[in-house]
């Protein structure tokens, strides 16, 4: 029991001193930003756009982790509200596009102001939800992406051949989205026909797993293969490489990754589309922190203005030295720079129905 | 002094939350304000309903797996019925969801398949037939049914939703304490031979256990929807780990008879708070993790009483 | 017959899943689809020797997942990679084996000396493991350059990779583990009857904090193998590993009341739930409804193979 | 010549004294046999000598010097085995590994098994107690006699470990064992005797006094007395430890027994396969039927059957003129039926529960307040009740029923029966096992109450003289078939050696 006392002090020793070294900054200038994870390629570029934003008016970023679990990112939009949050900025990942409308009538209620990536529900968007907190929802174009990498390999097999396709978590937005790119592909490209479709969750041990069934069930009739990521692309190329057809399939992904670019280099895979990753972060960070300290005025701004796809490249083998090459500019990612046209690399409004 | 002892071990829990809501109020005083709290316990009122219904099985000494995909699959089921059945879509599924939830205890029983399995699959099943009913889609309720109105509002100032929680969890509690059933639900944790050669029926109370964890499940999907306004397959897939902590950590023992559904409450708000703490510490989000699974640890370490636990496993 | 049947539940069921897959489609029963099959059931191999030994003990240990991340990126950023200028050389497999043995034996050390349930104490090294990778990620996606470990997964012999062949040989370690040590035997004794083993002198602590600590090496074996599989270091690369294992041990008829099972039955559960995993591709089953599938087969599976152990007063939990 | 020695042992649980000022010495070549009351202290004093408890207080002495025995292997090392009372073997182990578990030289090299030497050495042992089995056989696969006989030779081959004079304990070896079993069990102690000394424990008095050089009584922690064995007179003996004269047969008035005219329960051609073959008995409200027979003869699985326990039987039970047609106990329960298992610690006792919650598990919602809600108010005062009446000692009815002593966790699984208001038939399998003669006589006082109130009663006994004592009838079984038959055993008690033969 004595013990059981010691603890006790110690947890609440453990605690205080974690939390006492709370300093209460400047709220205007402290942005909260919600990702998947900080260790995945995509993210780190995401955060360090944001980041440069905040550091040049000399703000901070404090980066929360939710591992893609809505559960936990609502435990922390909840901790950091619940003491108070009056003019709190926000840049969230929404882990669920179920929890999008939650997420943002929480920042509303506190008085914050949100951007959010990638996920929102199909019937709810920032003028008509919270319109007064939600400033902007920024993604990637899905089916741009999923058309472009399939008319990739259309062009690629000769406008006829048999491809199977990794998906990602069936209800991810992105998922849906590549699919359906991938289906607008087809129908300009009829000679291409899909085989099978499996769900290799994002993940690059599943989706190998997958393929390698897939190439002693169906042998050399699969002419290309379509991973919706870089992880599962990857995945891919793995089983090929054990059954010795790496370069001989063509692989594409998303994402952008420098390690599937560098197998873009050498021809074992064929594309990928990359988002401007830096961008998209300094863009969000950029209308949050613009709409806090009225540089924005949020009925001003037009449907597009608040809704939109961030531009994308696709990396085949011609560009792909060059994009690895590149080194983004911390001068282009200033407040400023980013101010003097907001939507300078906007690639329009998201359409209805690819939520 | 040995009065304060047995006081301070039978109500470790207690004295934990106590802690934990001092150091995180001293940090964040703001967090103390009704509001503030009221926000908390309306976010996190369908993991405490998970809570408190995943702690019969565990008091049974069994573990109940498939309660986050039950209450993802009751989401997506009462989204898809709302249309049509409007408030009433909610006891149809909660009652469907008890009845799923019965006849997994009925099948363990019958197959003799351990829990631990019969959930696990059962967690695949409905997962499963969450995708198949939404097609991978997110589907949204109609707005302007009363009772999801009413769950994602207050009353006295109260989230209903958390009131709700509260209300489930004295009747259960009551169940536990004043009825036979609660009796045999302790004595089969205990020594679940023994209760049978009492003349005890075995299946029923397991089924009854069972239902009741699913039922909880059901309402925590619904709880969720109230508040999110859209439902998939996977809305509430990310529940099971947060709900096994927060029994554990109130300090229901996982090898049963040994706890409660108050303890398990008061875990599960243990567990919210540590959250909370952590999240507002500052610490960079790499070490967030570590440091909730350590503050973790130190809390079940107070709130076990070990004296009624014989080997552990 | 029924003799058979009450010790072989698991094996018919094995059997009776590849009868299946075979006769109702053409491309299951090829050399090349058993090929697939063994080198999606490598990994979850390792990681299920690991777990049998704490489960004969009738413990618990959840921590797989973290510690076989953990242990991947430790392999990728102290080995040859293109982040790090830290390179150990093989160095690097013994410090990660090291490191899941001492997790292990830390989750099992806490579970017995502060007197928790092994549940609780893996979920929170679960956690913190997870959290220790985060932290322990440099930045940037490690690739893994050293072509010693890469090699495992590219070179062939006979058609399968050395990851195959690593695994087959722990899994002969683990058996002789298992049938000849003095360990090995207590294992499923512990989980029998741990309070006699206690009065018979049996260094009963001993033998449970190593079952965790040979967990945690079988685990960090799992995310080397994973790296040599995915060529880089990934926090995420051990995520999914852990229900299919422990499904897999309780598939074979390792029990998790302890006392019985062993190596042997593990790696068929092992076998029995990738070849569900293959078959229904091979078939081509709704993605939607695969899910379900598995979970039904899972329920099915554990109730035939038991079936004939079926008695009114066995306790079940 | 003494070969072991307590002097002055005290040993305290918590308020409970269970050992004040002990002293005990042992002679070499010396069978001691140790008497006394369940929660006299004599398992405490057993488990001070084998090393699982240490005293509080006071000296062991072993071959003169003074010694610790901090663990059962330091015992072990010091020529002190305990022949436990419960199976302490390991079944997923083989006969071999058990033999040498708790040695420190287990034929092992660097942790890994030497097979071939493992098991020469366990054949070794296995011949001493004349058991003819492969060492390397799970011990999952023995009887229980077979075991039994595992366990001595487990202790016995301390004769190889250590060189000096053995100390062998026995803690009530008889109680799972049939006559001849026992009669081979002496032999060995018998044999041991030339170069060990014995303890032995029991409740049975005839035992004691076969094969003890000197009898060591106890009572509340206290030795009352120690007699050799040619100057003991018995009665003496049950005087000093449960301060009443046994109940004897020859002293007992014939119980006037009111049988009812139709019976309560038939039994038409039961049969179980591979247990029971073709049982038919007939049990009367009032009646008190004996079934009898060794272990495995049975009689257990007729009432387990009764009890909707069996997994598999055939045949027809008639229950007050109907069919019972049941399958789970709680069926027969709610038909007013009741079992008394043998197995208290894994099938009568709730475990980590109070006195009171396994009083009231199974009838206590008769006394609620309906609709499935109870009444622990109301359950008190019976219960408390119960708990005078029966004798029980508990300090309170909220404490926990590991603590009680066996005898008093039996009573209190008893009462579960007698709480309710429906029982019409009562099945006891083996009630007074492990019982001390006070707490037997008191049962038996109890059961035969019950038969009087009109109860149908079927008992297996644990002992001849318990169902010659207690039974209106006696069915013998033998190989799970009914070997005799007997009425009127109030009236002309058969003689024990009749119901010998028909068992054996």
């Amino acid at each position: 029991m004595m013990m059981n006392k010691l603890s006790a002090i110690g947890l609440a020793a453990l605690l205080a001193s974690s939390t006492v070294a709370v300093a209460q900054d400047d709220t205007s200038k402290k942005l909260y930003l919600g990702v998947g994870n900080t260790s995945a390629e995509y993210w780190t570029q995401m955060i360090w756009g944001a980041t440069q934003v905040m550091e040049s008016v000399g703000g901070t970023v404090e980066v929360i982790g939710n591992d893609f679990d809505p559960q936990k990112s609502l435990q922390n939009i909840g901790a950091i509200t619940a003491p108070g949050c009056e003019g709190c900025i926000f840049t969230w990942f929404p882990d669920s596009p179920a929890f999008t409308k939650t997420f943002v009538e929480k920042i509303a209620d506190a008085g914050g102001f949100i951007t959010t990536l990638w996920n929102r529900a199909e019937e709810i968007h920032p003028w008509d939800t919270a319109a007064e907190a939600w400033v902007a929802n920024i993604s990637f174009d899905g089916v741009d992406a999923g058309y472009q990498n399939g008319m990739a390999l259309c062009n690629a097999m000769g406008g006829t051949g048999e491809i199977v396709v990794l998906q990602g978590v069936l209800d991810n937005a992105p998922a849906k989205q590549r699919t359906m790119g991938l289906e607008k592909a087809i129908a300009e490209c009829p000679g291409m026909t899909v085989l099978e479709m499996q769900v290799g969750s994002w993940q690059q041990a599943p989706a190998q797993d997958i393929t390698r069934t897939w190439l002693t069930k169906y042998g050399d009739r699969i002419k290309g293969i379509v991973g919706q990521n870089d992880a599962m692309a990857l995945g891919a190329v793995a089983a090929l490489r054990e059954a010795g057809l790496a370069g001989k399939v063509f692989v594409t992904g998303t994402d952008g990754s420098s390690d599937v670019v560098k197998l873009i280099e050498t021809g074992e895979m064929l594309s990928t589309m990359s988002g401007l990753n830096e961008y998209q972060g300094a863009i969000a960070a950029a209308l949050a922190y613009g709409a806090r300290t009225g540089d924005i005025k949020l009925s001003d701004l037009t449907e597009a203005q608040r809704d939109f796809f961030v531009q994308q490249i696709l990396i085949t083998k011609e560009n792909a030295t060059e994009f690895l090459a590149r080194k983004p500019d911390p001068k282009d990612y200033t407040y400023e720079a980013i101010k003097a046209d907001f939507w300078a690399k906007s690639a329009g409004q998201i359409p209805n129905g690819v939520n | 002094m040995d009065a304060t002892l047995r006081f301070l071990r039978r109500n470790g829990a207690v004295l934990v939350l106590l802690v934990i809501l001092a150091a995180v109020s001293t940090a964040a005083p703001g967090i103390l304000r009704w509001r503030a709290i009221n926000s908390l316990l309306q976010d996190n009122a369908p993991m405490l309903i998970l809570i408190v219904g995943a702690t019969l099985p565990i008091l049974l000494g069994c573990l109940d797996l498939s309660i986050a995909a039950m209450a993802s699959l009751a989401a997506v089921s009462a989204a898809l019925l709302s249309p049509v059945l409007g408030s009433a879509s909610v006891p149809v599924v909660v009652g469907g969801a008890a009845a799923l939830g019965g006849l997994q205890g009925w099948l363990i029983g019958r197959l003799q398949v351990p829990s631990f399995v019969i959930s696990l699959g059962a967690l695949g099943i409905f997962k499963g037939v969450a995708m198949y009913l939404t097609g991978a889609n997110m589907v949204g309720i109609t707005p302007g049914i009363w009772i999801y109105d009413l769950l994602g509002s207050r009353s006295f100032g109260m989230s209903n939703s958390f009131l709700l929680v509260l209300i489930v969890a004295g009747l259960f509690a009551a169940m536990l304490k004043f009825t036979n059933l609660g009796r045999n639900i302790y004595a089969f944790g205990a020594n679940e031979i023994a209760v049978y050669i009492s003349g005890v029926r075995r299946d029923m109370v397991r089924s009854f256990a069972f239902a009741t964890s699913a039922g909880c499940a059901a309402l925590g999907g619904i709880m969720m929807i109230s508040q999110t306004m859209f439902a998939s397959a996977t809305v509430a897939g990310s529940l099971l780990l947060p709900a096994l902590v927060g029994v554990v950590v109130g300090g229901t023992a996982i090898s049963g008879g040994v706890g409660g559904v108050l303890s398990s409450l008061i875990g599960g708000l243990i567990a919210i708070l540590i959250r909370v703490g952590v999240t507002i510490s500052g610490l960079p989000p790499e070490s967030q993790d570590v440091a909730f699974g350590i503050t973790i640890l130190i809390a079940v370490a107070l709130t076990t009483d070990r004296a009624k636990i014989g080997v552990v496993k | 017959m029924s003799k058979l049947l009450q010790s072989q539940g698991p094996l018919l069921a094995l059997l009776g899943l590849v009868l299946l897959f075979s006769v109702i489609t053409d491309s299951f029963a090829s050399w090349g689809n058993l090929g697939a099959v063994l080198e999606a059931a490598a990994i979850p191999a390792v990681v299920a020797i690991g777990l049998t030994f704490v489960l004969m003990q009738a413990s618990i240990d959840l921590s797989v997942e973290g510690v076989a991340s953990l242990a991947n990126i430790i392999l990728a950023i102290t080995i040859a990679n293109s982040v790090t200028a830290t390179d150990i050389g093989l160095w690097a497999v013994p410090l990660v084996l090291g490191v899941g043995l001492a997790i292990g034996a830390t989750s099992g050390a806490i579970s017995i000396y502060v007197r928790m349930p092994s549940l609780i104490v893996t979920l929170g090294m679960w956690l913190t493991t997870v959290g220790l990778a985060a932290l322990l990620y440099p930045g940037r996606l490690p690739q893994i350059l050293d072509t010693r470990i890469t090699g495992l997964a590219i070179g062939k012999v006979w058609g399968l990779s050395w990851i195959v062949y690593l695994t087959l040989a722990l899994i002969i370690m683990a058996l002789l583990v298992e049938k000849h040590t003095r360990f090995g035997r207590m294992c499923r004794a512990i989980g029998e009857n741990e309070p006699v083993l206690v009065m018979s002198g049996i260094k009963v602590i001993r033998h449970k904090i190593a079952a965790f600590a040979l967990a945690g090496g079988c685990y960090a074996a799992a995310g080397i193998l994973m790296g040599a599989r995915i060529g880089v270091g990934n926090t995420q690369s051990g995520v999914g590993l852990l229900f299919p294992s422990i499904a897999a041990c309780v598939l074979g008829g390792t029990l998790l009341s302890g006392g019985h099972g062993g190596v042997r039955q593990s790696m068929i559960g092992v076998l029995i739930l990738v070849t569900l995993r293959n078959g229904l591709i091979m078939v081509g089953v709704d993605p939607l409804l695969q899910s379900a599938l598995e979970g039904a087969v899972i329920i099915l599976a554990v109730a035939g193979s038991t079936w004939h152990l079926r008695r009114k007063i066995r306790v079940i939990k | 010549m003494t070969a072991f020695s307590l002097e002055g042992i005290s040993k305290r649980f918590g308020e409970v004294t269970a050992l004040d000022n002990v002293s005990l010495s042992l002679n070499e070549g010396e069978v001691l046999g140790l008497i006394g009351q369940n929660g006299s202290g004599k398992s405490t004093i057993m488990k001070v000598m084998a090393g699982l408890h240490r005293p509080d207080s006071g000296v062991v002495k072993v071959g003169g010097r003074a010694v610790q025995l901090r663990s059962p292997a330091e015992a072990a090392l010091a020529g002190i085995g305990l022949v436990h009372q419960e199976q302490s073997l390991i079944q997923a182990l083989s006969v071999a590994e058990n033999l040498f578990l708790d040695k420190p030289a287990g034929s092992t090299w660097a942790g890994v098994y030497r097979w071939n030497s493992l098991r020469d050495r366990a054949k070794a042992q296995l011949d001493k107690v004349e058991l003819d089995i492969d060492p390397f056989t799970p011990v999952s696969a023995l009887s229980f006699g077979q075991r039994q006989m595992v366990e001595l030779a487990k202790v016995l081959s301390l004769e190889e470990l250590v060189h000096g004079h053995l100390v062998i304990l026995f803690d009530e070896p008889t109680a799972v064992l049939n006559p001849p079993e026992i009669q081979a069990l002496f032999g060995q102690i018998r044999r041991i005797k030339h170069r060990s000394s014995v303890v032995f424990v029991s409740h049975r008095m005839d035992e004691i006094l076969d094969i003890s050089d000197r009898v060591y009584v106890m009572s509340d922690g206290r030795n009352v007395a120690t007699r050799d064995r040619d100057a003991v007179n018995p009665d003496e003996l049950y005087e000093l430890m449960v301060g009443r004269q046994r109940v004897n047969r020859k002293d007992r008035k014939p119980r006037e027994a009111h049988i009812g005219a139709e019976p309560a329960l038939t039994l038409n051609h039961v049969t179980v396969p591979g247990e029971i073959e073709d049982i038919s008995l007939k049990l009367a409200p009032g009646e008190i039927l004996g079934l009898i027979g060794v272990q495995g003869s049975g009689a257990e699985t007729i009432l387990r059957t009764v009890f909707g326990m069996a997994d598999d039987w055939q045949g027809k039970i008639e229950y007050f003129g109907a069919p019972l047609d049941i399958d789970t106990p709680a069926q027969a329960v709610a038909k007013g039926i009741g079992y008394l298992p043998a197995e208290r610690k894994t099938e009568g006792m709730i475990r980590n529960t109070s006195v009171s919650e396994n009083v009231a598990i199974t009838y206590g919602w008769q006394h609620g307040r309906g609709a499935g809600l109870i009444s622990r108010a109301k359950e008190r005062g019976m219960i408390e009740g119960w708990v005078r009446k029966l004798a029980i000692k508990t300090p309170s009815i909220a404490h926990r029923i590991d603590n009680l002593s066996g005898g008093n966790q039996q009573k209190v699984v008893l009462s579960k029966w007698l709480f309710g208001k429906t029982l019409k038939v009562l099945m006891l399998d083996h009630p007074t096992r492990g019982l001390d003669p006070g707490a037997r006589s008191d049962l038996f006082a109890v059961i035969r109450e019950l038969a009087d109130q009109g109860l149908a009663i079927l008992l297996v006994g644990d002992t001849l003289d318990e169902v010659l004592t207690l039974s209106d009838s006696i069915i013998v079984m033998k190989d799970g078939r009914v070997s005799a038959r007997i009425e009127g055993v109030q009236a002309a008690p058969p003689s024990e050696e009749d119901l010998v033969k028909a068992m054996v």
